[in-house]
């Protein structure tokens, strides 16, 4: 086996400007919000990004500037409503987006799991999903009943990047026995062309080979493994900590004009040093175990 | 929704009006939602609904929320926060949401629950974008897995409130199929029957005509009359000669609702 | 929810001659044999059967004459060499044999989980188990790339039979967390039409909903469940028994010629009156409780 | 494999030639294997192989074995009962083994071993049926993922004994596509890259001629004479001008495979 540890920014250092990327999480669950912010800090734009249920990663991408175009099933803010500045970046025609089903992306991502250019869906016959997006969602006909069927393409990107709860430092990654499993950053592991993975904990190789079954993500799909604690700040890791409420309010609030979105970035993305810095700004470990739930 | 003259709000005839639609046996899929009157609508009303009818005619009627399939209905989450729905219990958390991706491509849900910004007369929804796609006036989540819902679930229920800017001619972007252009035209694109069943308001409850698949009027709520429904409709629904009242609920369906399964006032709070 | 408990016979009920059987397992793992000897008991033959890696359940339908037709990627006895009885009834051309790789059958199987026709892959160009099997296996092209693709027929049968470790009265399935899973038997129960599911034991539905991520087959998803104590033996049950060698070992020699299986089909299939019985004659459950393994 | 005059047996020799064919990070697929010379050329061998170059200049290779990533080679199983795979320590053992046809489709694997009743000239495998496919003389066991192994993997290693019944100018039934025809045969049936990259034996090692993709003569086994392949083959293999013996392993190497990785002589027993 091969040691994959790295610090955040050795990780998505090869991540450059122009690059598709995929990121996990769903909903206030697991965004990789600490390696989103590291890529914030370093100036990094003009990114495809692909994602399932998206919120502050990618909203928060948006209020950089940095997202050129996006390919998704959702993003919002979950029960605090829209995205705010995916939403004004969007209606200034400054994202070029790509709609997609849940099924039809789920398809695009097992399409790339195996081996092949694209899954064959029927959820999108006559949508305007369909209709708007003839590159990526091809008519063609079942070599068996002749019923008329799509073509999804395979989900391709430079770099995936996924927020999980522990791992070990050869890469493999585990999920606890109790979680919310209402996301696919599995198969977005499976699809990836160069993975990395923050975690809550590394945790001994020895720990992970006990219970082989709970790995959903192994080390051999994976460039390099992050130890990165409150790395889904301010969204929660279930079983790890809940999502911060007072701290996406703010979030929130400030996102009401793009220049309150810049300040926040300013103050919690591109000038904190690092992501320690940025759990100081927040308050500290302290602070944030106010969060924790029970494992 | 406002209070009605009579001892019911309209919350709760919906909502009992709902459980009725729910047959034994059948799994429904109720999605994660939002906040406010938003939740009330994809969460709040679907889960009471169902619920209501596990209580009433359909023991073995089940949810699939969330990726959790038949979850606990009888001590659901207090609030929304993701501890909460992580703990809550249910037979089956399948590894990832794929999983319901294929029960619902392969017809294995009954019903499900969809709401949405707008919806036209042949009853095709949209949840992406109002004014042009490319870009738009309002940027709406996206898709989620309603087209899905249409495209493949027998029985879709549309809970929205009626209103001018949701009850469109036209949506301007189809997220999810309905009856598309109506008549035929969406089975000739290649979609399975289906396509939404009824479309429950605050005001009076829709189905589609079976010739040609328009809205149809099927019940105006106690105290609703027909003016006050076109009032707030951008298209003219087909009304038969005689318009029935939607049925009350009855003072049992009135007591589970109120006394067990929300007597806090979390899931038809607004 | 629905209860689903069934005694074995009662359960089976709806299986007759000419079905077509999925049959879960893998290898020396899982084959729902005391189904399998019930269906034989019971006299059903003509059957056409689906499998993964297919050792004793298969080669006992082989050796009661009731494989009319066989589609799978493997059938043998794993480290005890060939399956005797499939093997001379393939080669005595009584049974009707579409092989299929892993890739292949996979692919089967989530097609008609994903509600399509067919999937498409890429393995079998150019060999011969696509030359043989024009009907199941058909060559079109990329929608993307044209280039040459196969279509598999989606897995379509009657009736799925499946050995799980534990499960409620409502179906819900659970497995342990340490466990060999070298098999398809989630897919397969995915994939069904009609599921019966046996299991080693019934639990209280409270135990299954405090675990919800180990109920790999729900009980939406499944006709009927039936408690059936060591209801894979002669073979394991992996983290609850190991295969019986001694009676495997028997098995095949009896199983060297056509008249001795069918004997040893009389004594453990045909002449106990059900599962207990064969319990009995195997020597009780105090025999079998040394095949026992630490949980 | 009988004992050389020498002081290694065969399966040492052939283990140490195909632990210095593994890459360091390679990841081999290995098979389940069955009982006696089969599990030693399907199991035992490469299983020891991959140990020895982890051991000695691939700490990073690894092995996907059963549904078993990356199963911790330092302490195999000690013998073939079900308990003992069940409790193989790995990195991980996924879900389903639906998860490594996966990765065989797309390309994650470098290395595979396979063994098979028939190899032909161009290196087609058949394990599937020995005579006519609809009422075979023989039939064997099926196909398992060996398809896919040809068809996917960079570089499979075939190990298996040198026979005439083995060795045939054409399979039977080709389960697994090698070089096909020959030339660019392959490819043009619309498979990449690739096909069995050497044949292991215990007399000699074959690789293929990169026009023809025959099968040609790499090495001959310490004291074994050209006539004795050509004796135990279908066909006449390639023969290139010079001719070299296999290298012999080296004190290091039968130290570690004899003392540390197989010192019951489980995995080399036959």
């Amino acid at each position: 086996m091969k040691e994959k540890l790295k610090n955040l920014e050795e990780a998505l250092a090869p991540i450059s400007s122009g690059n598709t990327l995929t990121i996990g999480g769903s909903l206030l669950r697991r965004q990789p919000n600490a390696a989103v912010r590291s890529l914030i800090r370093r100036g990094v734009t003009d990114l495809t990004v692909l994602t399932w249920a998206a919120t502050t990663a990618t909203d928060m991408l948006a209020a950089a500037g940095a997202l050129r175009r996006y390919e998704g099933i959702y993003t919002g803010m979950f029960s605090y409503g829209l995205a705010p500045n995916f939403r004004r970046a969007v209606e200034q025609g400054a994202i070029e987006v790509r709609d997609f089903s849940e099924t039809a992306m789920v398809a695009r991502f097992r399409a790339t799991t195996q081996g092949l250019e694209f899954m064959p869906i029927k959820t999108l016959l006559g949508s305007d999903i369909a209709r708007h997006n003839p590159e990526q969602i091809r008519p063609f006909p079942c070599p068996y009943t002749g019923e008329p069927l799509q073509a999804v393409a395979a989900a391709k990107s430079d770099f995936t990047i996924i927020h999980g709860y522990v791992g070990d430092k050869y890469g493999n990654v585990q999920w606890p026995i109790v979680r919310d499993s209402d996301d696919i950053d599995q198969m977005m592991a499976s699809a990836a062309k160069r993975l990395i993975v923050t975690v809550e904990k590394i945790i001994p190789h020895e720990e992970i080979m006990k219970r082989p079954t709970l790995t959903y993500i192994p080390g051999n799909w994976v460039e390099a493994i992050v130890e990165v604690p409150y790395g889904a700040h301010p969204v929660s890791c279930d079983g790890h900590y809940d999502e911060d409420d007072a701290h996406l309010t703010d979030y929130l609030a400030r996102s009401k004009t793009a220049e309150g979105a810049n300040a926040y970035l300013d103050e919690y993305a591109r000038r904190p040093a690092g992501h320690d810095d940025y759990i100081a700004m927040v308050g500290g470990l302290s602070a944030l175990r106010t969060l924790d739930v029970q494992p | 929704m406002p209070e009605n003259k009579i001892d019911f709000t309209t919350n709760e005839l919906v909502t009992a009006l709902i459980s009725r639609e729910i047959r034994d046996g059948d799994l429904a899929f109720v999605g994660v939602g939002t906040n406010g009157r938003a939740f009330t609508l994809a969460v709040g009303i679907p889960l009471t609904a169902v619920r209501l009818a596990q209580m009433t005619h359909a023991p073995a009627a089940s949810v699939y929320w969330g990726n959790l399939l038949e979850p606990d209905l009888s001590s659901m989450p207090a609030d929304l926060r993701q501890d909460s729905f992580t703990r809550w219990q249910a037979a089956a958390c399948p590894s990832d949401t794929g999983v319901k991706c294929d029960m619902l491509a392969r017809r294995a849900f009954d019903v499900c629950f969809d709401s949405g910004a707008q919806v036209d007369r042949f009853g095709n929804l949209n949840i992406t974008a109002i004014g042009d796609y490319r870009k738009p006036k309002v940027r709406l989540v996206g898709c989620l897995a309603q087209p899905e819902h249409f495209a493949f679930v027998p029985r879709p229920i549309v809970v929205v409130d009626l209103d001018r800017r949701v009850f469109v001619e036209k949506v301007d972007f189809i997220t999810s199929v309905g009856h598309l252009r109506g008549g035929t035209s969406r089975r000739d694109v290649g979609l399975s029957e289906g396509g939404p069943h009824i479309v429950v308001t605050d005001k009076a409850i829709f189905d589609f005509a079976p010739d040609t698949k328009a809205m149809r009027l099927r019940s105006l709520h106690p105290g609703v009359g027909l003016e006050e429904v076109f009032d707030n409709m951008g298209f003219r629904p087909v009304v038969p000669d005689e318009v029935p009242t939607t049925p009350s609920p009855n003072a049992r369906e009135l007591e589970l609702i109120r006394q067990v399964i929300d007597p806090n006032r979390v899931l038809l709070r607004v």
